[in-house]
């Protein structure tokens, strides 16, 4: 039995563990950017798609089906971002005869439009933030919802999240400029460019519940994960379990998640996103009808599979536990590494990475699509991978993730190591007090300058540019091609003409 | 391989020398504002270096200058910056001449004058762009490092230098 | 406050992150060989201790005293092997004013010698195997007790393990000869050569117990690990939990093993050792009073931080778990990565190791005492470091085992990780059945002829030595060298001069 | 950069020829048993090769011959081995020579004869050493590919050989 993953990176790596877990042969499909990735290195089998652009290779549905025709793959897993929230891609799947690792494509259809989720959910008791209720083509429509809720209000890409087409909108006269924008983007990135709106919850936190269902209806909600550390929307770092639940909310949040999982008859694994305010009221968000980058905290402090669960489920094969054998011990926290320099705004920072040196030992996981010779292409969202540390309790988890991040060592890019080493240094972040807009307010201040060397510091400094190769003279010659590089890049920026993979 | 190398580094309290010198590449002796120590070094085979210095301290990471004369070091996750420059690789340099307190920037390699910022008579500020020199297709804003009146302008942009030649002179602002 | 560690490799590195965990300094000790060693790189401080022979470098007390009198370190750890069961090395630290982490002296002594430790445990009322009181120093006394408790007997040195002085006696005419050689290696290993004869059971499992103890008087049994799988007297393979071990004869080995600890008021963390017969009946072996090189599947599965509670005890803190609060989830399976190769009768393989790749991802852990680029010495015991896999049960555990190894790249030495690949695939090993004689004898099989390349694997081969730069030609000349140093090998072992660090 | 080599790999069902031919590195063809395959090729940064062949089936090792024409080839934690002996590098080469039957073993490259094993009329199995030959240091046991009678022995211990310099005439053994 063959399984091809319609993915890249580490999540392709991370299907293809599961995969050799349970001894099914690997296919891996690649652009030309990545002949020579990781994800396409360990597979047993390997099919070109196209040049880099994800258009031609990554979203490009027919070359994905050929690829699984020319290898006789019968399994086909989207992992996340790019097709995995694409019914259309589900449904090409079934139709060519092979067998979707996921959800059904309706459910992906419902769970993907944000306003008929909401409906749904509405229909099925279960809390939904005030919003518009149909995706909106043209901006009126916002503009009466908006003068009845009252501001701030949040501009949503209907047809996919991830921080695409996303934009908070503080007063009326903004309304206009942000819709435009917000549509662009979500068309670029979606291929639909309708928007809705919601009511603007002040610092509320981003609490998620895993769900983990089979194809003969049982449903378990295996755990919540805390999300709230974001930058503009986009998920930076997160844990298990959330530092602001206490077991009773627990509860309500697993039945509200399940009622969402039961209203679409779910049969994989999903994860159900609620707004938690402080008061205590929480909100249905939205459902991904897919894997999570963050699973992987579920997985260390809930000791499941969640990759093999999927595939079973979509073999038909029972959940290989119930709600009662489950149960959670410990604490996990991850950091999801990204080539971007957050001293510069989050420049991305593309090249080829001369050194990827991970940390290892007690508690340390790392899922991770790069290794030390990779190249990070323009082309796609610059994530290189998640650093994981479990330990018994929140305050050993944050020890090993500090002790992990000083054996850290990336080399030839900029990535968002130096943010992470900062933030677990925080009191604020320590004491698990943050919410939603707390990291870009942090972002806001001093913190991410580097410190000055000390006397030791500036020695081992002066040792490294004098006695090796790289003195200041050749620095420039080497250094040149990468800041060449860089400006390259911000050129393209500039631009906006950067045709992304969505960013999860 | 005998290795000499003069760097100056730029820090908060004032530019501190940093001489580094080394018969073997393995003892090297550092001879810095904390007087000279000799670092027992070892290259690392992915690049990095560790140093244990007579404390028995140990460092390992890895630096690499960039052309601003800024070195980027880091350790772990650990990024530190510090200004190192090396007098070789800054296009021009400032040195005392014969008859004190006046400072002149001579080039350090041949180039071309792009842009002169300044005129016989301004005062200028630590870290005011006086002109920018182009070498080896980089282009490198020569700075004065402290606050100081200039005295003579030698050079007009597009003209282009050779080694030594004579580019700004700087006489230190009288304290006022 | 700063920690020194006298000891070096993986578990230097071992312990140097549970002080980073703690925020405790690290310092690290070296010897000529080992300046660039990953356990160097990583340490606050690092100290030279001499030249690479062990007795003047690792085993020297003197010159570990001086490092720790240096550094204003406050604490010393010994790890395994090396001094870690000196009793005089405690002793010197404590009259040095440093806090020795590990067991009092008088602990260490009483375990140390296996006849003591036998009487104590007698006294216990701990079942001991049948075997001489005293240590011997000449074969007569010994030839009594084999007459008496009748042969197959086992030598073994009393003043350390590892399988160093180790001979097994099946006839009364191999004694004198077996003895000679015992107590010649024992002399070699431990500087004493005094050796004790035991009843030899057949085809006994080793099971030992891990013991977690504090200054305060709280002793916990956490777990039991099945230490079978094993060459020589030397463990190969651990498991926790044992698949031989159901609960009640569990419960025995615990109050057995909380015995052994009470008779010496034992206040670290240390193992019980026993040999549980086919009929169910088990004896006491021996205690090591120090952490053992397979610490690491029981932290997997018991949740706990075996170092981190060594560090904690030392300083006169409580353990920071009562029995109560420790539950097993899942099973660990760890295989220790040595620079031998197995095919080749283990004969070890020093060098320089070009190529370091670790697997990665859900429930893989390496501690690892090498990276790319650093050299095996010869001086020492050639352990690498450990493989370990934790699972949901021991199915998933070999599983992503046997994943992991598919991920594993060693070059520049060999090692046996063609072993672990082969062990992996047996249905005897799969099932559990096995027991201390087991690997040998499926070692004399043919088991580790590597197999014949497919049609496929011979393309893979033919494009590496054609395209690349070590086509034969060129191999001839770098390979030259490693195989003259293979020679050099060769010779050294046969001259059996070759001063080991003890091997555990 | 064009590349041509040709190996012969030695199975228990006999040996296979298998021609490695590549303009680029990168597209290479491997003329082998099953025919010529067009095998798309590249090296990583680790010094492993990635091979994706024509039905998509992907391979990443390393491999490394042996001064005894042995490969070590690895892919993970396995080990494969196969004789893939290259004639330049097998000091000795048996080639069929005009009258058939006949393989006449000549050095391949200068080297001293060691010891000499067999003499005319010697009926010899397959593996049997014929003469130990040294070069570069290394020694070298020639021998038999298949059994085969000793129809020449042209070299002696110790005498110093030419390249091409015939050292053994064997013929193949009359099935009897």
């Amino acid at each position: 039995m063959k399984l091809l993953v319609a993915n890249r990176g580490e999540i392709a790596v991370r299907i293809f563990r599961a995969c050799r877990d349970m001894g099914i042969e690997t296919v891996a499909v690649y652009s030309d950017a990545d002949r020579t990735a990781p994800h396409v290195t360990m597979a047993d089998y390997a099919v070109r798609l196209g040049p880099a652009p994800s258009i031609d290779s990554y979203l490009s549905i027919p070359r994905l089906l050929d690829a699984a025709k020319k290898t006789a793959a019968s399994l086909v897993h989207p992992g996340y971002g790019f097709l995995a929230e694409s019914a259309e891609f589900a449904r090409a799947c079934v139709g060519a005869g092979l067998t979707f690792v996921g959800p059904s494509a309706e459910a992906i259809e419902a769970m993907g439009s944000k306003t008929r989720s909401r409906e749904l959910m509405k229909a099925a008791g279960v809390p939904v933030v005030p919003g518009t209720t149909k995706p909106a083509r043209d901006v009126t429509k916002l503009a009466e919802f908006a003068r009845g809720a009252g501001y701030p209000i949040f501009l949503k890409a209907s047809a996919g999240g991830g921080g695409k087409g996303m934009r908070r909108v503080a007063r009326e006269e903004d309304l206009g400029a942000a819709f435009a924008r917000a549509s662009a983007e979500a068309k670029a990135s979606f291929g639909d460019g309708s928007i809705y709106a919601e009511k603007l919850l002040e610092s509320p936190r981003h609490i998620e519940v895993q769900i983990a269902a089979d194809q003969h209806g049982h449903r378990v909600a295996v755990g919540e994960r805390e999300c709230s550390i974001q930058r503009r929307q986009q998920k930076v770092v997160e844990e298990c379990p959330s530092p602001a639940v206490a077991s009773d909310l627990r509860a309500k949040l697993f039945s509200a998640a399940l009622s969402a999982a039961d209203a679409v008859g779910y049969d994989s694994c999903g994860t159900v996103e609620f707004l938690l305010a402080p008061d205590g009221s929480f909100y249905f968000l939205e459902m991904n009808t897919r894997l999570q980058v963050e699973h992987p905290v579920t997985e260390e402090v809930w000791g499941v599979d969640l990759v093999t669960e999927m595939i079973r489920a979509a073999l038909g094969e029972p959940l290989s536990f119930g709600s009662d054998e489950l149960a959670p011990h410990g604490h996990a926290i991850e950091c999801r590494i990204y080539a971007e320099d957050a001293a510069r705004n989050f420049a991305p920072s593309p090249g080829v990475v001369s050194l990827v040196r991970l940390p290892d030992g007690p508690g340390i996981r790392s899922d991770v699509g790069v290794e030390s010779g990779s190249t990070v292409p323009i082309d796609y969202d610059p994530m290189l991978g998640k650093l994981v540390a479990h330990g018994r309790d929140r305050k050993e988890a944050i020890a090993r993730l500090s002790r992990a991040l000083d054996e850290y060592e990336i080399a030839g890019v900029d990535t968002t190591l130096p943010l992470f080493r900062a933030l677990v240094r925080d009191p604020e972040f320590r004491d698990g007090r943050y919410h939603t807009q707390w990291l870009d307010g942090w972002l806001a201040g001093p913190r991410l300058e580097p410190r000055d060397a000390s006397v030791e510091e500036a020695i081992l400094a002066a040792v490294c540019v004098s006695i090796d190769g790289n003195s200041p003279r050749e620095g420039i010659l080497d250094r040149g091609s990468r800041w060449g590089q860089v400006a390259r890049v911000e050129a393209l920026r500039a631009a906006e003409t950067l045709p992304r993979g969505t960013r999860r | 391989m005998t290795i000499r190398r003069r760097l100056v580094w730029r820090r908060k309290e004032g530019p501190a020398e940093l001489t580094v010198e080394s018969r073997d590449g393995r003892k090297v002796t550092v001879d810095g504002p904390a007087g000279p120590a000799l670092a027992d070094s070892a290259k690392l085979a992915d690049g990095r270096w560790s140093v244990i210095l007579p404390s028995g301290r140990q460092l390992t990471g890895r630096a690499a200058s960039r052309p601003d004369g800024r070195v980027e070091a880091w350790i772990g996750a650990r990024r530190i910056h510090l200004e190192l420059a090396d007098p070789l690789r800054d296009l021009a340099a400032e040195s005392e001449n014969a008859d004190g307190g006046a400072m002149e920037i001579r080039a350090q390699i041949p180039g071309r004058v792009v842009e002169v910022f300044v005129v016989p008579g301004d005062v200028v500020a630590a870290g005011k762009t006086l002109l920018v020199l182009e070498a080896m297709k980089m282009q490198n804003e020569i700075r004065a490092d402290s606050p100081a009146r200039v005295a003579k302008v030698e050079c007009v942009a597009g003209q282009t230098v050779e080694t030594g030649a004579l580019l700004v002179r700087l006489e230190s602002e009288p304290v006022v």
